[in-house]
C-alpha cells in the first residue's frame, strides 16, 4: 500500500518496542463484543489506473461543457490557471490552522491579507479567517447581532438567499431568537414599508442581499437607516462578491455586518462546496466575532510576523462560552480567493466587475430580443429573473441539449403566484456574446 | 535515519559559530536561505494587473443603470501588481509553511495523515469542480452517485442507519448532531435543558452545546483518564437531553464502559452523541454504532485523509440510527433504479430539521474521501487504525521515562505526555514545542487536553514510517536532555524558522488585524 | 520596495550574531528553517513502494518465453520508500532550489523570463500531453494545426521563408543550421571547409561548427564589441562555407555592420548563420531576416517563454531563406484545404537532410510557445523586446561606476561589466556572484563571454519590474562598497544558502557521478 | 499586459535614467533600413479566456480518448498525478542549468539521483545528465565511439529504431564517419552472421535495439561478444525503460554504451516531445562522454554537496574541442522519470514490468484468437508486430472509431515486402485486458 511505509520486519520491531504480540492486541482496550470482526462492507481496494478511470468515467456524467447560465448563490467564473498552481503547493494544502506560528508564516499572512481584501471590498473594519459558507455566516451574524444587542429578534428580507435564510431559521430553531420576514416589492427589492413595520426595540438585526437572491441590488442604505434607528445592526448579504467591485462597500451604506461567500474569486463551483464564507464587521464588534482572526505582531528580534489572536472568543480557550463552536474553517478557499483578487489588484477587478455588468445587460438583451421581460424592475449587477412561461419546462428543454438554463423562482418562492414562470439567470466573464446569444435563442426553443 | 549528508545529528547552540554551521536536528533542520516578502498591499505600481481580461463587447455603462449612490469607483488600497509578482509573494510565504509535505506533522487530535495527490486530480476534474450546485439531476448523475456512494459507505463504517453529508467541518457537525438530539426529544414532548460532556472533550463540544441552546455539564474524567458509569449516572436526570462522549477520547485512551454509559442515558431518556474525529483508531476495528452511540460526526479531512488547506474547508458528515433519521436535514441523496436525485424538498421529509448549509456540503471534500475509501478497501481501511494504532504505541514506548505519561491507560492512536519531568528546569511544554522546530519536526498538539497540565498531545498517524518515528523520539530526548544541561538553550527556541518566538500577548492587547496603508508593527 | 517586515536592507557579518539575527539583504535575503535530505537511494525499507498498480490480468511467466541468459531479477540498488516519503523528498530538494518563481534571476544570454503558468496548463490538456507522436493525421488535426500556425508565425516574425520546428535546443538548431549550409554548398560541389565565428560567441557556436566537420576560424571583435567587415573580408575565402554571428551579440551589442559583413559573405559564396538565442532583443523591431542573414535558430525556451525546468527541455526551431528550404529537415507540417498533415516521407523532399531528432520536436514546447506568441499578439512581442532592452539599460545606468564597463558601446537586452574594480581589494566575479545569493539574487552569467576578463553578464528580461531591477542595483552597489570596506566577507559568500561555497575542484579530481551503498562523500 | 510590470511612470523614470527620450530611441544602434517598421503579421493578442477555450478546442481535435495500441519509440504509460504536482513547483521547472550550485542544490541532487537510475537500469558505471532524445542519444553514441576507438565505421542493426537511424545518418553526413546496417531475421533479431560479416578492424560501434524497434528482444549478448573481437563497442538503445525492470541490464550483457529514451517513465508522449534522452557508459569513457555531469563534493565546512563537474569536456569551456554541442538538454523530464522510478523503486519496477508483460502476452493471444499470427518469432516484451493483412487499411478503419491501432512496418521498410502487412502494436499497464480484447476484435473488423 503506497500510502503505509510499514514493512512485515518494521511491525514486527515495532511491536516488539511496544511489548506486544499481534497487531490486534493493540486494540485489547476495546471489549470484544465492540469489536468488528467481519471486514466492513465497502467495495474492494482499486489501484490507482482503476480509480481514475472510474473517476473519470462519474465526472463524466456531470454535464459542464458549457458553462451554466445561472448563479442563485454559486457563480461561473474564470480562474486563473496560476491560481490552482499556487495552491498546490504541499506547504499551503497539507498544512492546518496555523497554531505555531514560527512555521505558519505563509499561512498567517495569508489570511492577514485575506481579512484586508475582505474589509477593502466590504468597507468594514475587521474581518475572520473565513467561515463555512454564506448561508452559516449569515446565521452568525444574526447570533453576534443578538450578543451584541442583546435582543432576540432577526428581521431578514425575503429576498435575501432562500438557502441562507433556511439555514438561519435551522440555526435559530434551538437558540429561541425569533424570525421576521419581510416581503420584496414588483422591483424585487425589500419592501420598505414592510421592513419599516417589522423593525422594532426588539430587534437585533436587519438581514438583506445585496445584490439579493434576485440579483437586484437591494436598498440596503435605506434598511440600514431604519436599522439604525431602531438601535438593531444591519446585516449585508453577498453571494456574488464581484459586484463589490462595482458597488459601494456595504459598509459605506450603513451595514454594520457584511457576510456571504468571495466563491466569485478563485475558486472553482464544485457542485456548491467548499467555497469561502466570509464575517466582516465594525470594529468595536470584534471580541463578539466568530471564527479565527490572524493579527500582526513582532518576533522577539522586533521583526514583524502573524499569529493567531483574540482567541479568547474561541472554542478552544472559553468552551462552552465562546463566541461560536467554529474550528476548522475554509482556509484554503481563501487563500485562493486571496491570491485571484491579488492577480485582479485594483484595475483588474474594476475591470472584472464592469464585464459582469456589461455581460449581464447583454444577457438582458437577448432575451428581450427572443421576447422575455425581467420579472423585476430593479437594478441589477450580473444576474436576473426573467419572465419564461413555464420554468422547470424550460430547464428541462435546455438540460436535454446540456445547458443549464438556471434557476426557476418557484422552487424557493411556491406560493408566490408572480414566480410561477421566473427564471433566475446570469451571465458572466466566461458568458462570450456568442454564447449569450444562443442561449436566449435556446429558451425561446 | 542514515545520516550521509556530511552531518551529525545534534543541536545548535544559539546561532552558528564562526568556524562553520551548526549540527543539524534530529529530523534533519537546519538553516538555509529565506526571503523576506512585504504584504501584498505594500507592494506593486499604480496601473499594473495581474490578470488578463475579455473586453466587455457592449458599451454598457453602470451610471446610466445604478444610483449614483451605489456605485463605487476603483476600489482604494488594493494591490497591483503583475502576475510574476504574485507568483513569487505566494511562493516565498509558501516556503515559510509548515505542511505534511514537509515532514513529520504529529498535531494530536488533527490525525495529520499523507493527503494523495491523485485526489486532488481527481476532484480537479472538470466533471467535478465545474459542477454548479443547481444542475439539473439529469446533467448531474456522476456527482450524485459519488454522494450516494459515499453516504452508504460512510453508514457502514460507523454502522448506522443513515448519514447526513450536509455538516462543513466536525464543529458544524456536532452541532447537526445535537439539533437532531434536541428534535428527537421535542419530538417526545420536551427538548430538556443540558448536555453532558467530559472534561476531556475537545471545545467544540461544549461549544456547539451552547450554540445548540444547551446548558452544559461537565462530568470529570477517572484516575484512568476514563469516564466511568457512576459519574454519569450521578449527573444523569430527566433534563439531560444527551451526553457527548469522544471515543477514544483526547487522551488517545478507549472508553471501555462506553455501553454501560450508553445504557444509563438511554434508560433516562437521553441520546449518546459520538464526537467521531479521533475515528481513525476504529477504522473496520469497532464500529461506534454498535457501542451504543445514536448519532457521530466524521471528520472526513481526519480520517479520510482530505487536505486540511492551513485550517480548511474540512467536511463533517453526520451518522445516525433510525430513530433519528426523519430529522435529517436536507439534502440527502436518493436513488431511484439507476437513477440518483437530491431530496432537497421538506414537504418530502416533512420532520427534517431544515438545512445547516448553503447548498450540498463540501462536494471537492466528498471526491477526496471516496477517492480515499475507494483506493484502501476493507482491508485497507483496518489497515489504517491498525497502524495508525502502533505507531502511536512505538512513539509512546520511545519516549517513556524522558517524558512525564500523565495516565498509564493503554491508548490507541495517539498518546499525550506533560511537562512535569521538564518543570524541574522551569522548562515548559511550549518551550519543548519550539524547540521541536529546531529539530524539524511539527511540534505536537500543546495544552489540550485541559486535564492535563502542560500537555503535549502526539499522534503519528499511520502514515508516517519508523525512522520518521525514531527520529521524532531521538528529537525529543534530545531536548529532555537539554532541558537539564541547558535549559536557556530550550527556551530561546526556535532559533532556526524565519521567526524567531512571536509576541502573542502584544498581538492580543494591541490589534492589528489588517492592513492600513502606513501601517507599521514594531 | 518598501520595506515594512521590521528590517532594514543590509548584510550580515559571518553569521548571525548572539543579540539577533542580521539583516536581510538588498533582495530580502535572510535565514530560515531548512531540512536535509537524503539521496533517495539512502532511504526506505526493504518492501515499501509508492505505487499502486493493478493485478496483470494473466499468470504469464517470462522465464517461459525469454531465454534465461536475458532476464534480471528485482534491480539491486533501487529505492524502496512509500508515496509520502518520495513526496518530502522532492519537496525539500525543491527548496533548496533558486528558479524565476522565487526571485530575481538575471542570468545573461539565458533570457530568465516568467514562464506564464497557463500554458502550463495548456500543455497538459489530454489532446496534447497524451497524444502519440503516430497518431494517424485525422486523429491529430489539433496538434498538427497549432504546429502549422507556430511554424507560419516564427518564419513572420524573424523574416524568413520556412522554419523546421525539429531541433530540441538552441546548439541542436545551430547544428540544423550548419548541415543546411554544408547541403547547400554541396548542392553548388563543394562543403567547403570552415566556419568564421567571433570571439563573442557563445561556446556551442564552434562546438556546432565541429560536430558538422567544419573548421572554426575564431574572428577577434572590435574595441566597441562588434564584429568589423576588414575582419571577415580578411578571412573570408572560398574555403569558408559560412559566418556564424550573434545578433545582438553576447555583450548585448547590436552588430551594426551585418549588412556589409553579410554582403561579403555572401560575395565569396558562403553564407550567414544567425544564433538567435538573443531574438528577444529584436521582436518586433528588426528582423534577421531582413539583416542578411540566411538561417537562424530560434530558442523558444528564451524568448518565447518556455520553461527552462532546470537544465531543459528547450527547443531550437531553425528558420530558412527559400535558398535553404528544400534541405530543411523532416517532418514538416503541410495544409491542404483544411487539412494538416506531416510531411514525413523524403520521397516528397528528395533534397532533405535527413532528421535531426525522433519524431517532431519537443511538441510540449510548442504550444507553449504558441500560447505566448497568441497571448502577446503584435503589439505585445515588439513591446517584449522595448521593455527588455529598457530594463537592460537601467541595470547598466544603475551600476555604472560601481563596476568597470568594458564595452561603452550603446547595449540592447544585456549588459556586461567585469571585476576590473573589485580586482584591487583581489575580489573577483565569483565572490560577486555568490554574495549576490546572500542578498536574494541570482548571479549573473559569470565569466562568458570570453572576451571580457571576469564577465559579469546581466539580462533582466521584461518580465522583471523597476523596484526589483532597483533592488538589484543597491545589492549590487553594497558589494562593491563591502568589496572595498570587508573584502573578506564578500570572499567568504555565499553565508545564507543551504550550502556554503562548494569544492568543484575536488568534484573534477575524484569524480562520485552516482550513488553507491555505502557511499561516502567528506 | 499581466507580464509587463512596467507602468507608463516606471517607462519614463526608466527612460530618464538612462538618458533617453522614447522607447525606440533604445534601439538606435540598430541602423534604419534593418529595422522592422510595420507590426508582425501575426494574430491579435487574445485574452486568457479566450486563449484557453481556443487551445481546448484545438486539443479536442486530437483524439486520445482510448489510450493508443501503439509504442513504436513513444510509450503509453499510467504517471501517476503526483509526479506532475511535484514538478510543477516553480523552484524546479524555473530554474536553469544549475551554474550556481549553492542555490541549486535541487536540480543538482535530482540529475544525481538520475544519473544513479539510469546506471542502476543500464548496469553501466557512468551516466550523464541528459540528452535530447533517443536518436541524438545514439549518434552521440556512434560519435563517441568513433573518438575512443579513432575508428570510422558504424555498423547499426536494421531493427534498431528507424528514426533513430535516420538521425544517426544525418548526423554522420557531415563528419564522414561511414554506416552499414545489418539486417534481421526471420525471428526479428539481427541476423548475426550478417553481423560478423560487417563487423571489421574498422569499426568503431556495433548498435543494437534491445527491446529493438519490432519489439523483440535482440542478440545483444552475441552482438557484443562480436563487437568485443573487432576491438569496437557495443551500444545498445532502448526506447521501452520499462523493459530492463525484466531484461537483463545491458551492460552485464557485454554493452559498453547504452542509449534511448525514459519516457516511460513520468513522461506524458506530448506527440513525441519532450523525452528524456538517456546516456551511460563505462568508467573508461566518462571523459569521452557528451553533455552534463552532476557530480557529488563538499562545500567549505564538510557538507556533501552537487555541483556539474567534468565540464572540461563541454562547449562552454573547450568551444570547438567539446565532445559534443549540447548544452540545454532535456532536464525537467529527466527528473519526471527520477520521481516516477523513486516512486515505483524496486517492487513496483518489477511489478511494472512483468504486468507489461503480461499485458503483451493478453494482446498476443487476443489477437490470434482474431486470427492474426505474429511477423516475428523472437521473444518480446509488451510490443510486436502482427500479420494483419493491409495493415494501412486497418490504421484508416480504425481511427474512424477512435482507437490507434499500431504502427505498420512498410512505412520504415517499403523495400521488405515481408512488411507488407506487419502492423507493430504494444499493450501496457493501461490497456485493461478488456480493452486488448476489445482491440482485437476490432482490428478483424
Ligand atoms: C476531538 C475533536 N472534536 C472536534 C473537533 C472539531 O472538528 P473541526 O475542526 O473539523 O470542526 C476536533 C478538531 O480539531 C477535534 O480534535
Ligand atoms: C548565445 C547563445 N547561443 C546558443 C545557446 C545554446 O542554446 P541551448 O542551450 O538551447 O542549446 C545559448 C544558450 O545558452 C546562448 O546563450
Amino acid at each position: 500500500m503506497r500510502y503505509h511505509p510499514h514493512t512485515p520486519e518494521d511491525v514486527r520491531a515495532m511491536l516488539d518496542a511496544v511489548g506486544l504480540k499481534s497487531l490486534d492486541e493493540l486494540f485489547r482496550s476495546i471489549p470484544e463484543p465492540l469489536r468488528l470482526r467481519r471486514p466492513l462492507d465497502v467495495p474492494p481496494a482499486a489501484d490507482e489506473i482503476a480509480l481514475l478511470s472510474e473517476f473519470r468515467a462519474l465526472a463524466a456524467r456531470n454535464q459542464v461543457e458549457h458553462p451554466p447560465f445561472m448563479g442563485a448563490g454559486c457563480y461561473p467564473h474564470h480562474v486563473p490557471p496560476v491560481v490552482d498552481q499556487l495552491l498546490l503547493r504541499g506547504e499551503f494544502f497539507t498544512a492546518y490552522t496555523p497554531y505555531q506560528p514560527e512555521i505558519s508564516q505563509g499561512t498567517l499572512q495569508g489570511l492577514f491579507e485575506w481579512q484586508t481584501f475582505v474589509c477593502l471590498l466590504t468597507g468594514l473594519d475587521v474581518a475572520n479567517a473565513s467561515m463555512y459558507d454564506g448561508a452559516t455566516a449569515t446565521a452568525e451574524a444574526a447570533l453576534m447581532a443578538a450578543r451584541v444587542t442583546d435582543r432576540k429578534k432577526i428581521v431578514v428580507g425575503a429576498a435575501v438567499h432562500p438557502e441562507y435564510r433556511k439555514v438561519l431559521a435551522t440555526y435559530l430553531a434551538s437558540t429561541g431568537d425569533e424570525i421576521a420576514t419581510v416581503p420584496y416589492g414588483q422591483d424585487g427589492r425589500t419592501d420598505l414599508a414592510a421592513l419599516e413595520k417589522a423593525v422594532d426595540g426588539k430587534t437585533a438585526a436587519v438581514i438583506v442581499g445585496y445584490p439579493n437572491f434576485f440579483g437586484v441590488v437591494d436598498a440596503l442604505p435605506e434598511a440600514a437607516a431604519l436599522a439604525r434607528k431602531a438601535g438593531a445592526l444591519t446585516v449585508s448579504v453577498t453571494s456574488e462578491a464581484v459586484a463589490l467591485g462595482l458597488l459601494q462597500a456595504p459598509g459605506a451604506l450603513g451595514a454594520d455586518v457584511a457576510v456571504g461567500t468571495m466563491q466569485s474569486f478563485g475558486n472553482p463551483m464544485s457542485f456548491g462546496g467548499p467555497v469561502p464564507g466570509f464575517f466582516a464587521t465594525r470594529e468595536g464588534n470584534v471580541r463578539q466575532m466568530p471564527g479565527r482572526i490572524a493579527g500582526a505582531t513582532v518576533d522577539k528580534h522586533g521583526r514583524r510576523g502573524f499569529v493567531l489572536t483574540l482567541s479568547t472568543r474561541e472554542q478552544h480557550i472559553r468552551r462552552e462560552k465562546a463566541t461560536s463552536n467554529i474550528c476548522t474553517n475554509s482556509g484554503l478557499t481563501a487563500l485562493a480567493a486571496t491570491i485571484h483578487l491579488s492577480l485582479l489588484g485594483k484595475k483588474g477587478l474594476d475591470q472584472l466587475a464592469r464585464l459582469n455588468f456589461a455581460r449581464g445587460r447583454l444577457l438582458r438583451e437577448a432575451m428581450r430580443k427572443a421576447g422575455f421581460g425581467l420579472r423585476f424592475s430593479g437594478p441589477t449587477f450580473n444576474e436576473m429573473a426573467f419572465e419564461v412561461g413555464e420554468a422547470e419546462a424550460v430547464v428541462e428543454r435546455l438540460a436535454r441539449r446540456g445547458l443549464a438554463a438556471g434557476a426557476p423562482l418557484s422552487r424557493w418562492y411556491p406560493d408566490d403566484p408572480r414566480m410561477k414562470g421566473a427564471l433566475l439567470c446570469a451571465a458572466t466573464e466566461v458568458h462570450a456574446p456568442e454564447l449569450i446569444e444562443l442561449f436566449a435563442q435556446s429558451v425561446r426553443g | 535515519m542514515a545520516n550521509p549528508t556530511g552531518w551529525k545529528p545534534g543541536m545548535e547552540k544559539g546561532s552558528a559559530p564562526a568556524e562553520g554551521p551548526s549540527a543539524p536536528g534530529a529530523g534533519g533542520a537546519t538553516r538555509g536561505l529565506a526571503l523576506e516578502e512585504p504584504l501584498v498591499f505594500e507592494q506593486g505600481s499604480r496601473g499594473r494587473t495581474g490578470v488578463s481580461l475579455p473586453a466587455p463587447g457592449s458599451d454598457a455603462d453602470p451610471s446610466r443603470e445604478l444610483p449614483k449612490g451605489l456605485l463605487r469607483g476603483e476600489v482604494e488600497g488594493l494591490p497591483e501588481l503583475s502576475e510574476l509578482e504574485i507568483v513569487r509573494h505566494f511562493t516565498r510565504l509558501s516556503q515559510w509553511n509548515w505542511g505534511i509535505d514537509s515532514g513529520f506533522y504529529p498535531l494530536g487530535s488533527c490525525t495529520m495523515k499523507y493527503n494523495p495527490k491523485s485526489s486532488e486530480a481527481l476532484a480537479r476534474l472538470p466533471g467535478f469542480a465545474g459542477a454548479h450546485p443547481l444542475l439539473p439531476a439529469s446533467m448531474s448523475q456522476g456527482v450524485l452517485e459519488l454522494m450516494w456512494r459515499l453516504e452508504r459507505a460512510l453508514s457502514e463504517i460507523a454502522g448506522f442507519a443513515a448519514t447526513t453529508l450536509s455538516p462543513a467541518a466536525g464543529a458544524h457537525g456536532e452541532l447537526t448532531g445535537l439539533m437532531l438530539i434536541r428534535a428527537w426529544q421535542v419530538s417526545r414532548g420536551n427538548p430538556r435543558k443540558k448536555v453532558l460532556i467530559p472534561d476531556t472533550a475537545h471545545g467544540t463540544n461544549p461549544a456547539s452545546s451552547t450554540l445548540n441552546g444547551y446548558q452544559t455539564v461537565q462530568l470529570e474524567s477517572g484516575p484512568d483518564g476514563r469516564l466511568h458509569p457512576e459519574t454519569v449516572a450521578k449527573a444523569m436526570d430527566e433534563d439531560v437531553a444527551a451526553i457527548m462522549i469522544t471515543n477514544p477520547n483526547t487522551l488517545g485512551i478507549f472508553e471501555s464502559r462506553i455501553a454501560e454509559i450508553a445504557a444509563i442515558v438511554h434508560q433516562k431518556g437521553g441520546l449518546v452523541y459520538g464526537d467521531g474525529a479521533n475515528l481513525n483508531a476504529l477504522l473496520g476495528v469497532g464500529r461506534p454504532g454498535d457501542m451504543g452511540f445514536d448519532v457521530v460526526q466524521y471528520n472526513l479531512h481526519k480520517t479520510f485523509a482530505t487536505p486540511h488547506g492551513g485550517g480548511g474547508p474540512g467536511s463533517g458528515p453526520v451518522a445516525v440510527k433510525a430513530i433519528l433519521e426523519p430529522f435529517l436535514p436536507l439534502p440527502l441523496v436518493a436513488k431511484e433504479g439507476e437513477r440518483y436525485r437530491l431530496v432537497a424538498d421538506p414537504r418530502e421529509r416533512p420532520r427534517t430539521i431544515g438545512k445547516v448549509r448553503e447548498f450540498w456540503g463540501n462536494v471537492g471534500m466528498f471526491v477526496r474521501a471516496w477517492a480515499f475509501i475507494r483506493e484502501l478497501g476493507p482491508e485497507g481501511l483496518k489497515r489504517v487504525a491498525e497502524l495508525a494504532v502502533l505507531n502511536a504505541n512505538y512513539v509512546r514506548a520511545g519516549l517513556r521515562g524522558a517524558y512525564h505519561l500523565p495516565y498509564d491507560t493503554d491508548s490507541l492512536h495517539e498518546v499525550v505526555f506533560d511537562d512535569a519531568l521538564q518543570k524541574e528546569q522551569d522548562v515548559a511544554t511550549m518551550d519543548v514545542a519550539k524547540r521541536l522546530m529546531d529539530h524539524g519536526f511539527h511540534p505536537p498538539t500543546v495544552y489540550f487536553p485541559l486535564v492535563v497540565h502542560g500537555a503535549l498531545m502526539i499522534e503519528p498517524t499511520e502514515t508516517e514510517s519508523k525512522e520518521t518515528l525514531d527520529a521524532f523520539v531521538a528529537g525529543m530526548r534530545a531536548i529532555a536532555e537539554e532541558a537539564k544541561r541547558d535549559p536557556a538553550a530550550v527556551k530561546a527556541a526556535p532559533t532556526r524558522p524565519l521567526r524567531a518566538r512571536l509576541d502573542e500577548v502584544r498581538a492580543a492587547r494591541k490589534p492589528v488585524l489588517r492592513w492600513t496603508p502606513g501601517m507599521k508593527v514594531e
